[in-house]
């Protein structure tokens, strides 16, 4: 990857997001948050996948890529809408959206 | 001889489609009653083309890899396929009663039915995937019906427990996905009998190697990242916790023994393995432990789980990170697979029973277990077997694992894994003994009964882990099929 | 510099300018209802210009019917927006919309 | 046929106990039926193969497990003295438990486990390999922890609970031991003893030290022997059966099957281990004796004894002597009779009469006169005193000591044989020569026949063992026959 | 040159948006941020000519997953949620260690790979021609690795009903998510009438045109459900009740075809193989199957578990 090419910028882009999101996965304790960071590192990592399989500029972006790529984000998608899911009800039943384990001050453990 | 060849087709086609009929037309009874024979039948099938032809391999669609999906169906996944088909076909069973579907449908007696049904083709999917990418997505698709499964019960503490190891799975999804996406990035293809010809010292396959075994750690619930599994699996109602602790952590263990010991033998560094390997066996004391401090049953149960799957990881320092196979190898690798079965078998007995007591009393705390031997022999008697193979006594398989993990230990030189392994099954008798002895004491009379014909399946359940356990000679030779270089004994 | 390259530099720096009225309006204007003036009006208006500029650019006469297409979906989104917002924060009238 | 053999002899036991499982607590009659007729069969193919060993025919099956784990059943003339042993004594402990039990809860689980225990005897005397010992060593601890807790009381509970710690951990450093040597030598087999001369003196030791405590928590020797005399809370039978055959004579046997044809006395001389396995052995026969002085309960005063008895089979063992070899395996005959006999009679003062401590049993001899005068010819058995079976082995002992060039052995026998009747005179002279207590229950009769001929049956027996002592048919003769062929330096 | 420019601007952008949803204080403000970086990188996808991917990132990536976000956020405000306090700044310390760490990893990784490597492209191309599609995409996502895809649509339908599976037992048999109600002649009623046709035949065209140009069911799919989801915000539509036999049989429709012309696939040579000759055909059939389910599927996602009786 010599060079500032667009494959390599993104690439390191996609590092970058990377670490930008597991920070917010393991920093923040709420889980709409965590939710979001969970989203920034997935696309960040399709991100190094699709640029790593842009390399070759002459011959265009890899479909293999792309193909895994779109599947990964309907995953993505999927583990998102069931982990909404899972939060709502839980705000319902327990009247917060974190783990009893990371609210601060009260004893997490029963 | 064609038919043997469609059995990694089938096995994956049969319970989908079971599942969209139980989301359409959810009549559990009929739908049990033609998925579990159709999908032994099937079993019968992959076992005798694979003792016949050595390994199935089936390019989907007809294109070969790198482009297509090849499904694998060697020694070592048709023995996994078997034990979640037996271990699922009698989960099934036992469950028809308490997810019953009268004519007002409720929510969980709709839910279970193709929740499980998706769970078992997932399962499946993972064990014959020959392909890195499909395996995530089916790993991706066992944890969401596994976290559907948990949260079943609709209760605060297993929505709790659900989101918490939603948490630790995402995490694994991740570290997996961009491990795959690297090695793709840096080999051109994600068919693990491809990654295998190749070369593996560069930075981003290492990196990539680091990554999946960590992610796929988080999944199995190995020590540092347990404190999902006993909440998870003890919430879920009986029948899925079976299916939960017994199952789904051999999905990505399975895995994890495929990456390290078919794609990317030479990769390990002997850090790496005596690493893994000391994490297994902090998960066994550990796990033990805590198991013994536990004062309810399913909790208890749980922990087992967490204890037990330290046992998986001593294969690694003992069999992993050289192509060439020392003569304790194959010993140990077959070990580890021998003791994830008969784990599968007992474990799922074990719920079922604790299932069955729970049910009959009314309540998980120990008193539950007070004179189940005079009021459910059957059930007290599958606790006590099932108990025998998690505390790895003979005659169960889970003593012929723990042997074959000792003899590799001892022929290797390391010895301190042999101290773990026996030490593993004395803490497991302390906190198994516990419950057990409180089934000989007499009952108040104050607890129901279960129906015996029910009580008779967990039973025969964990019958199945003493028939691995005497009757090994067959298993050990057929899982030998597809092995890269099949050593010959253990010892000499 | 054919003319249609420096027609498109003049309208999409007009666009530009209109967008940045837009967003300072959205930012400094005291209340609600005037910052929803502010950026419905001045970023439509920007974005009209700026797809002008585009269509000069355009090969052929469908890529044109396209770009008028984007425009006019926009202006309809953002239209339907700014109503209910105002709508639901109008003082006093507690709307039951969802 | 002679392949088959053994597996029909362990089905014998095996089949019985799988049926009576589940079998329903009011079929008593088929239950007893088929426990009884598991024995008679048992104890008739037992006495065929006495005739067919004895000419020198061996009966040896093998069926392999995985590679390094294969099932030998080997039958020679060790195991037959320690299997007509056991079947000739569960024949009558199964007669005596049904009348004993007879009305109580439980009974198809308690016969399942007690005939699923004897299986496992069975399977410890006949095992070829190492690997096979243990594997019915281990069942053996699972068969008799539910007859331990059978009552279901906290008391039975807590003995289930420390008896499960101490075997548990032994076995576990058993396996450990058995691991280790058969990664050195490859699967160890009792018929061609491994070539242990080439290894290291060290990790030899550490083996043999191994597989000794392994092995010392069933024989109990002194400090693993905890167990044992809590265990007693068991119903008679159990403890009858149990401790005075089953249990203790398998880690005794598994002792004499390290010593002799694994390692080999000459072996176990030189890398000198041979003089630490005499010393614990008579420690705990003194320890065992001493102990059982304090007791005044009778059921924990035959449990020390026991203690002590078991541990002369190991100084048998330990002494580098022929005789004292044959001392030592006459004794695991002579002790299992004589002390099934006390058992039995404890059992029976229990039932008939509720005698459980020694300073209830005055005048017992009136009330119960045939129990007493079995329960006076074992304890004189036990004492040492001729003619009585007891008398023999402790002679050969000392004798072997003396050959062995051991006089400290001679010692020790005597002081135990004292120790013996200090604690067993007092019991005898309060039977026969005291009045009865004003409260002592007088029990109308002795009891039914099926509970009275059992002691009766072992304590002649213990007193034809001791008379017909050089008769080849003998457990004397038999035990000659075996160190011959076997042990031959 | 001027498009590295726009690159590395573009870049820029991607990361200070993502810094922002994570670090933003008001959880609103960190999905409405989330939105924006999910179209930044749809733009980035652009960049990099992977056109079905920046089409799929916008529709679902951004789009859907900010309705949910969005949604999710403004239901656990009416449920007064409270916000916890950020961690301790020694733990935060650490965390943003690991994440350096992980990051210079996965950076070092992409360093050490090989700049002219070309991945299966050629390959692609080659049998391109027997997949029977011209967009090389939809040839892999269908044809050449069809059994990824099915696993895929199969993982919808299991959370769809593992959302369902979390209502309240009494609710069960009631139609998933909130009823929708809007004033009759109001704005957003006569939107909800006049974007629908507009919406349909652009998604269906999307679905169409997958075969031979970026697109596909996924794509179309899911502009299908936010159709749908328009309709319904004007309370033009309510959902059917969960226990609908026909609800039912549109969700199970699309993975329950794929699966029948796969199985129907093993008597013409192999599972899952699309004859050369008829595979456009299959494709497009398997498609537009897909395409209703996933439409439906999506959908029900965002309204959520059933809250209301069945009336």
């Amino acid at each position: 990857m010599t060079g500032l090419d667009t494959a390599t910028l993104f690439a390191w882009c996609g590092a970058g997001l990377i670490g930008i999101g597991l920070y917010g996965f393991l920093a923040n304790r709420h889980m709409l948050r965590r939710l979001v960071a969970f989203n920034v590192v997935g696309s960040g990592i399709f991100l190094v996948f699709g640029a790593s399989g842009a390399r070759r500029a002459d011959l265009g972006p890899d479909p293999v890529p792309q193909a895994l790529i779109i599947t990964g984000i309907v995953v993505a998608l999927a583990t998102t809408a069931l982990l909404v899911a899972l939060v709502i009800r839980y705000a319902d039943l327990a009247g917060r959206a974190t783990l009893p384990e990371d609210e601060p001050g009260d004893d997490g453990k029963e | 001889m064609i038919l043997p060849a469609l059995a990694p087709a089938l096995s994956v086609a049969v319970p989908l489609a079971a599942a969209f009929l139980a989301v359409v037309a959810p009549r559990p009874r009929l739908l049990v009653g033609v998925t579990v024979p159709a999908m032994l039948a099937v079993m019968a099938l992959a076992v005798l083309g694979v003792r016949q032809g050595g390994p199935l391999v089936l390019a989907v669609g007809g294109w070969e890899p790198p482009l297509g999906i090849a499904l694998v169906a060697d020694g070592l996944s048709t023995a996994f396929l078997v034990a979640t088909a037996l271990t699922i076909g009698t989960v099934l069973v036992v469950a028809l009663p308490q997810f019953p579907i009268r004519q007002n449908e409720t929510r969980a007696g709709w839910a279970f039915w193709p929740l499980a049904f998706l769970l078992w083709a997932a399962l499946n999917a993972v064990f014959l995937s020959g392909d890195l990418f499909n395996i995530y997505v089916a790993i991706e698709f066992v944890t969401l019906a596994t976290l559907a499964l948990v949260a079943l019960e609709g209760k605060a503490k297993q929505v709790e427990a659900a989101m918490r190891y939603a948490m630790f799975a995402l995490f694994g999804s991740l570290a997996y996905l961009l491990g795959v996406a690297l090695l793709y990035a840096a080999h051109g293809t994600l068919d693990i009998g491809l990654l295998a010809q190749l070369p593996a010292q560069d930075t981003a396959s290492l990196v990539a190697a680091g990554l999946i075994t960590a992610g796929l750690a988080a999944k199995t619930a190995l020590f540092p990242f347990h404190a999902w599994l006993p909440p998870a699996h003890a919430g879920a109602p009986a029948p899925a916790s079976a299916m939960l602790s017994a199952l789904v952590p051999k999905a990505s263990f399975y895995v994890l023994l495929r990456f390290w010991f078919d794609a990317m033998p030479e990769a390990a560094g002997a850090i790496a393995l005596q690493l893994l390997g000391a994490l297994g066996a902090t998960a066994i004391v550990y796990g033990s432990i805590l198991a013994v401090r536990q004062n309810r049953l399913k909790q208890l149960v749980a922990y087992s789980t967490v204890a037990q799957i330290g046992y998986l990881f001593l294969v690694f320092p003992l069999a992993g990170g050289s192509a060439e196979p020392q003569p304790w190898t194959a010993g140990a690798w077959t070990g580890s697979v021998f003791h994830a079965v008969s784990h599968a078998f007992a474990k799922a007995a074990m719920f079922l029973a604790v299932g069955h007591a729970v049910l009959a009393a009314g309540h998980d705390r120990m008193s539950a277990m007070d004179g189940l031997t005079r009021r459910m022999p059957m059930t007290a008697f599958a606790l006590g077997v099932s108990a025998v193979t998690l505390m790895g006594l003979p005659p169960s398989g889970g003593f012929t694992a723990k042997f074959l993990l000792l003899t590799a230990a001892f022929a290797s030189g390391q010895v301190l894994w042999a101290a773990i392994i026996v030490l593993g099954g004395v803490l497991a008798a302390a906190y198994l003994f516990r419950p057990l002895a409180r089934a000989f004491l007499p009952d108040r009379g104050r607890y129901g009964t279960v129906p015996r014909a029910q009580q008779a399946l967990p039973l025969a359940l964990a019958m199945l882990s003493v028939v691995l356990g005497i009757v090994s000679a067959a298993p050990y030779d057929f899982l030998q099929t597809g092995r890269p270089a099949a050593a010959e004994e253990g010892l000499e | 510099m054919s003319i249609a390259t420096l027609f498109t530099a003049l309208m999409t720096t007009g666009g530009l300018i209109f967008f940045i009225a837009g967003s300072v309006g959205m930012l400094r204007f005291p209340d609600q209802h005037s910052r929803l003036h502010a950026m419905t009006k001045a970023d439509n208006l920007g974005l009209g210009m700026i797809v002008l500029g585009a269509m000069a650019q355009a090969g052929g006469p469908l890529v044109v019917f396209k770009l008028a297409l984007i425009w006019i979906l926009a202006v309809a989104a953002s239209a339907v927006t700014a109503q209910t917002i105002a709508r639901a924060t109008l003082p006093g009238q507690a709307d039951p919309e969802a | 046929m002679n392949q088959a053999l053994p597996l029909i002899i362990l089905a014998t036991a095996l089949v019985p106990s799988l049926i009576t499982f589940f079998l329903a607590e009011d079929r008593v009659w088929v239950r007893n039926a088929l426990n009884l007729g598991g024995a008679v069969l048992k104890l008739a193919l037992v006495v065929f193969m006495l005739a067919e060993v004895g000419r020198g025919q061996v009966y040896q099956t093998e069926f392999e497990l995985v590679p390094g784990l294969s099932l030998v059943l080997r039958i020679d003339a060790l195991s037959l003295l320690f299997v007509t042993l056991s079947t000739v004594l569960w024949l009558l402990t199964t007669v005596y438990a049904i009348a004993y039990l007879h009305g109580g809860k439980n009974l198809p689980r308690f016969f399942g486990f007690f005939s699923l225990c004897v299986f496992a005897t069975t399977g410890i005397a006949f095992s070829g390999s190492l690997i096979t010992f243990f594997l019915f060593y281990e069942l053996l601890t699972l068969a008799t922890w539910p007859l331990v807790v059978h009552k279901g009381d906290a008391a039975s509970i807590r003995a289930g609970r420390t008896y499960l710690g101490y075997t548990l951990t032994g076995s576990a450093i058993l396996l450990v031991g058995i691991v280790w040597l058969e990664s050195l030598t490859g699967p160890v087999a009792f018929a061609a003893p491994p070539q242990l001369a080439g290894l290291d003196a060290w990790s030899l030791r550490a083996i043999f030290l191994l597989l000794i405590a392994g092995l010392g928590v069933k024989a109990a020797l002194v400090g693993l022997h905890v167990w044992l005399p809590q265990a007693m809370v068991a119903p008679a039978p159990v403890s009858a059966l149990l401790h005075a055959v089953a249990v203790v004579k398998a880690g005794a046997f598994g002792i004499v099957r390290v010593v002799y044809d694994i390692y080999g006395i000459a072996l176990v001389q030189e890398i000198d281990m041979g003089l630490p396995l005499a010393a614990i052995a008579s420690a705990t026969i003194l320890f065992g004796s001493i102990r059982a002085l304090t007791q005044h309960g009778l059921k924990p005063l035959l449990a020390y004894s026991t203690v002590s008895q078991v541990s002369y089979i190991v100084l048998g063992a330990a002494l580098f002597s022929q005789t004292a070899v044959v001392g030592g395996l006459v004794h695991l005959v002579h002790q299992g009779l004589m002390k099934i006999t006390l058992f039995f009679c404890a059992g029976v003062f229990d039932e008939r009469a509720g005698v459980h401590d020694i300073d209830e049993i005055d005048g017992i001899g009136a009330r119960l006169p045939w129990t007493s005068v079995a329960f006076t010819l074992g304890a004189l058995g036990m004492i040492g005193l001729p003619p009585i079976a007891g008398f023999a082995s402790k002679w050969y002992l000392g004798t072997g000591g003396l050959e062995a060039g051991q006089p400290w052995v001679v010692a020790v026998l005597a002081v135990s044989t004292l120790l013996n009747g200090a604690y067993f005179l007092p019991v005898l002279y309060r039977i026969w020569f005291r009045e009865p207590g004003p409260n002592a229950a007088a029990a109308e009769t002795e009891g039914p026949a099926m509970l009275l001929a059992p002691p009766i049956a072992t304590a002649a027996l213990a007193l034809a063992a001791g008379l017909f002592a050089a008769a080849a048919l003998s457990p004397l003769g038999w035990a000659t026959l075996i160190v011959e062929r076997q042990y031959a330096p | 040159m001027t498009g590295a420019i726009f690159d590395i601007v573009l870049c820029l952008l991607i990361l200070a948006v993502a810094l922002a949803a994570i670090l933003g204080r008001d959880l609103f403000g960190s999905v409405v941020f989330f939105i924006v970086y999910g179209l930044l990188v749809a733009l980035a996808w652009t960049r990099l000519g992977a056109v079905d991917v920046a089409l799929a990132e916008a529709a679902i990536g951004a789009g859907l997953t900010g309705v949910l976000l969005v949604g999710a956020v403004a239901r656990l405000r009416r449920g007064g949620v409270v916000e916890p306090t950020p961690p301790r700044p020694l733990a935060r310390g650490a965390q943003m260690g690991i994440c350096v760490l992980a990051a210079g990893l996965v950076g070092a990784a992409i360093a050490g790979l090989d700049p002219d490597a070309a991945g299966l492209t050629a390959t692609v191309a080659q049998n391109l021609e027997a997949s029977g599609v011209g967009n090389p995409v939809t040839a892999v996502l269908l044809n050449f690795r069809g059994y990824d895809t099915l696993l895929e649509t199969v993982v919808l339908l299991v959370v769809l009903i593992g959302v369902w599976s979390l209502a309240e037992d009494r609710y069960w048999g009631g139609r998933p998510g909130l009823r929708q109600h809007a004033k009759p002649g109001g704005v957003l009623a006569t939107y909800g009438r006049f974007l629908p046709p507009l919406g349909l035949l652009a998604g269906v065209y999307v679905v169409w045109a997958g075969t031979d140009q970026p697109g596909g069911a996924f794509q179309g799919g899911t502009i299908l459900a936010a159709v749908w989801l328009l309709v319904a915000m004007a309370g033009l539509v309510d959902a059917p009740p969960v226990t609908a036999r026909r609800l039912r049989l549109t969700i199970v429709a699309g993975p329950a075809l794929f699966l029948a012309v796969a199985v129907a696939g093993i008597f013409m040579g192999g599972f899952l193989h699309l004859p050369p000759e008829h595979a456009k055909q299959l494709i497009q059939t398997i498609e537009a199957g897909l395409a209703l389910s996933i439409a439906a599927t999506l959908a029900l996602l965002v309204a959520g578990p059933p809250q209301r009786g069945a009336r």
